[in-house]
């Protein structure tokens, strides 16, 4: 029960319970307050939006999913989810240092691969997720967790569909990560 | 032994603070003055109850204040009470129905048992309130069949009323089909009838807003 | 009483400090949970670290009761809250998409803001890859646009699917969800044992 | 095993159970009985036979007329264009996806108002707007439309004009041609059913 020797050297978490609980709230919480979930991929869709309008505000304007983004009173950018992905930089700044998580660059990979191999996965990753997310209206936290949360049907799918895929999947990229 | 798998006592007062705001929610919960005791189903179903209405020979005994356990209300405005109303009884105008202190009259002879009888001018001024009592527990209201204007024509005879139909609701007085079918022979000068009924349902969905 | 900022209690005005705010309050928890490791997310696929298996369902669940709890005490009308539209084939194409993206890239956007944050490389990578996945379907949108749009069902809810009551639901997902957490403890335990230099 | 985790779990389990409580009187979204009993002491939900006639004849798109009688009353004569839910089956076969379609007035019709009222009350309950109830019901419309009677000669003259419309929609209804049409058996029968049924000055 006690701390043994090799924990010592790892960085401290909370208790995930602790932490679940607490993220439980603040989705009551937002919900309480404005009235829908967190979420996170909508940043980065306004972020793409906004240096495509300001690149080429012709060729944006005519894409028939980018456009739809466009207003002329504000940017794109001017947006929640753009504000709350903010917060969420900063509060991981703030847990990191109080915590002692704050270092210089660094990457997590599995024992087996390269730091270089593992940027090369990340940035596929990352474009998976970024096409699954406009296909599935939201990411793991703004459709999976929130649109579960509020019993939204899409949510639920989303959900099993992440998770699911991800334990049929993960067998052909053990090497990865174990 | 995993650090995660340490005491979760933090989780535990996390937890334990949340079940304290629930029951503050619980405790601060505004208590309504009236609230439903029948589902919406049991209101639907309740519908047929016959201990809901009140026949107008049934009055007799309250003119004569032969009961003390039957009360009249009387729900029509204060100026018409004035000028005629059933002997015995009060008057409640429906506009003052929603009052504290008449809620609070209506629950005190609720638990005194004392049968409640609404009326108006007809039936129908009456049903909605005396419906609307017996769904938030007021078991006791009853409503007058025949309102105040069939008391009107046999005050003098109520007892007579026993077999008269005259105050029925609900019953069809005339054969319908045969009366609105088309007379001497005459085609309907428009095909409304041969259309079929538009059907036009609500899709089920919510409020949509923004997205993600 | 809620929702505050629709029901006007809260001006527009606040909107973004509001925002900012509970961002503020996500990051934390993310991070302090360990979501800004790749390592620790993985782990929930190799049964080797279930802290996100934990985090989600544990907050999924809290947040399903308390929104009953809350939506009965008067504090927040459920009807009035934003309900994620529902299009049946492309969003499980998305989820599958989604659980590769996953497992290959070892976030999800949200912790991999957490992961920048504190000086993650692949965090940023992955965010990179974010980026040009979400400008790729911008760019092939109209080569799908239809597909897109397809098994459109509205706002709708799983009680409206289905009928059954949402407390039913959200019963079955708690004691799934903490069958699960018992069934893990154990899972991991098996696990921990051939792994010697496992590190957060 | 720290047995803090058994009453986490616990605790857990007790909170989801109990959201099964909530329900049981949490059905489907109602209004509040006070604000019910506020709308209920309005007389704005009656319209006369007159208007839903008119209605019907100049085709208005936003008319919903149900018939709340049984399905043996509504195939033997409903009004045109009326549909069916009757009373005791409001809460079935998706009969409630009828109300709250937007643009759309319901007005319920019965023999007599009562049921139409009682129909009215509970789709009120259950929160659904522009609902109606055609005062008189399928009787008065019998006596004013199908059947109307000449006021008498020294009636005031919009009287009269109300007569000279309902002998049009008369028209438009039955067929009926003349103003001697259907006079006979069918007045006496009207008369005769005044005296019990219907108050002076209409229903």
């Amino acid at each position: 029960m006690s701390k043994n020797k090799s924990t010592d050297n790892q960085p401290k978490y909370i208790n995930p319970y602790l932490g679940g609980v607490l993220l439980g709230l603040l989705i009551i919480l937002t919900v309480y307050i404005t009235g829908r979930g967190l979420g996170a991929s909508g940043a980065i869709k306004s972020a793409v939006v906004t240096t495509s309008s300001t690149i080429a505000p012709s060729a944006t304007e005519a894409n028939e999913y980018m456009g739809q983004f466009i207003s002329d009173d504000h940017s794109p950018m001017y947006n929640w989810l753009v504000f709350e992905s903010l917060g969420v930089l900063i509060g991981g700044l703030l847990s990191g240092i109080l915590f002692g998580r704050v270092g210089k660059f660094r990457t997590d990979h599995g024992p087996k691969i390269s730091a270089k191999k593992r940027w090369v996965l990340a940035v596929i990753g990352g474009a998976l997720f970024g096409i699954g997310s406009q296909f599935g209206r939201g990411c793991t936290s703004g459709a999976a967790l929130s649109g579960t949360a509020t019993f939204a049907l899409g949510g639920v799918i989303v959900m099993f569909g992440i998770f699911g895929t991800g334990y049929i999947v993960a067998y052909f990229f053990r090497k990865l990560w174990l | 032994m995993h650090i995660h798998e340490l005491n979760p006592w933090r989780t535990l007062i996390a937890l334990s603070a949340f079940i304290v705001i629930l029951i503050i929610g619980f405790l601060t919960m505004p208590k309504p003055l009236i609230s439903y005791e029948k589902t919406i189903s049991e209101s639907v179903n309740a519908l047929v109850e016959s201990d809901a209405y009140f026949y107008p020979w049934e009055l007799e005994q309250v003119i004569a204040k032969e009961t003390d356990t039957i009360v009249l209300f009387d729900l029509r405005n204060n100026f018409i009470f004035g000028q005629g109303h059933i002997p015995g009884a009060e008057n409640l105008s429906a506009s003052t129905l929603s009052r504290e202190e008449n809620i609070e009259r209506m629950k005190e002879l609720r638990d005194m048992g004392v049968t409640v009888v609404l009326y108006g001018d007809t039936q129908l001024d009456a049903n909605g309130p005396s419906m609307l009592f017996r769904q938030v527990g007021f078991n006791n209201v009853k409503v007058l069949l025949g309102g105040y204007q069939y008391y009107l024509q046999h005050k003098d005879d109520l007892y007579s009323t026993v077999d008269d139909d005259g105050y029925m609701k609900g019953v069809a007085r005339f054969d319908y089909a045969e009366m609105a079918a088309p007379k001497d022979g005459a085609t309907l000068s428009n095909d409304q009838d041969a259309q079929p009924v538009q059907v036009q349902r609500r899709q089920k969905s919510n409020v949509a807003a923004g997205g993600c | 009483m809620g929702p505050l900022i629709p029901n006007g209690v809260i001006g527009e005005g606040w909107d973004f400090v509001i925002a900012i705010l509970l961002g503020i309050a996500f990051g934390f928890i993310l991070e302090a949970s360990g979501f800004s490791s790749s390592r620790n997310l993985a782990g929930v696929f190799y049964g080797y670290n279930f802290v996100v298996l934990r985090v989600f369902f544990t907050a999924l669940i809290v947040a399903m009761v308390g929104l009953m709890y809350f939506d009965y005490v008067g504090w927040l009308d459920l009807s009035k809250i934003f309900i994620l539209p529902t299009y049946l084939t492309p969003m499980i194409v998305g989820g599958v998409i989604m659980g590769v993206g996953f497992v290959v890239g070892g976030f999800c956007p949200g912790t991999s803001f957490t992961g920048i944050a504190i000086g993650k490389l692949d965090a940023l990578f992955f965010t990179i890859g974010l980026y040009v996945g979400i400008f790729g379907f911008s760019l092939a949108y109209p080569l799908f646009a239809k597909f897109f749009d397809s098994g459109a069902m509205g706002n709708v809810t799983l009680t409206d699917v289905t009928g059954i009551p949402a407390p039913y639901f959200a019963l079955a997902f708690t004691v799934v969800a903490l069958a699960a957490f018992w069934g893990t403890m154990f899972i991991e335990k098996r696990v921990r044992k051939n792994m010697k230099q496992y590190k957060f | 095993m720290n047995k803090n985790y058994i009453i986490l779990t616990i605790l857990m389990l007790v909170l989801a159970v109990g959201t099964l409580f909530l329900t049981m009187k949490h059905e489907p979204k109602q209004i509040d009985p006070q604000e019910l009993l506020q709308e209920i002491i309005q007389p704005t939900r009656y319209v006369s036979t007159d208007q839903v006639a008119k209605m019907i004849i100049q085709g208005d798109p936003s008319l919903m007329l149900v018939d709340v009688r049984s399905i043996y009353e509504y195939e033997e004569y409903t009004l045109p264009g009326a549909i069916n839910v009757p009373l005791e089956e409001l809460l079935v076969n998706d009969n409630l996806l009828y109300f709250g379609i937007p643009g759309k007035k319901v007005i319920f019709v019965s023999n007599d108002d009562i049921q139409a009222d009682q129909m009215w009350v509970l789709t009120k309950r259950l929160g659904y707007g522009s609902t109606y109830v055609m005062k008189g019901g399928i009787n008065c419309w019998m006596q004013t439309i199908i059947d109307p009677q000449r006021p008498a000669e020294t009636a005031a003259a919009t009287d009269f004009e109300t007569y000279s419309f309902r002998k049009g929609a008369q028209m438009y209804f039955t067929g009926a041609g003349s103003e001697d049409a259907g006079s006979g058996q069918v007045n006496v029968q009207v008369q005769r059913r005044q005296k019990s049924n219907v108050a002076a000055g209409g229903c």
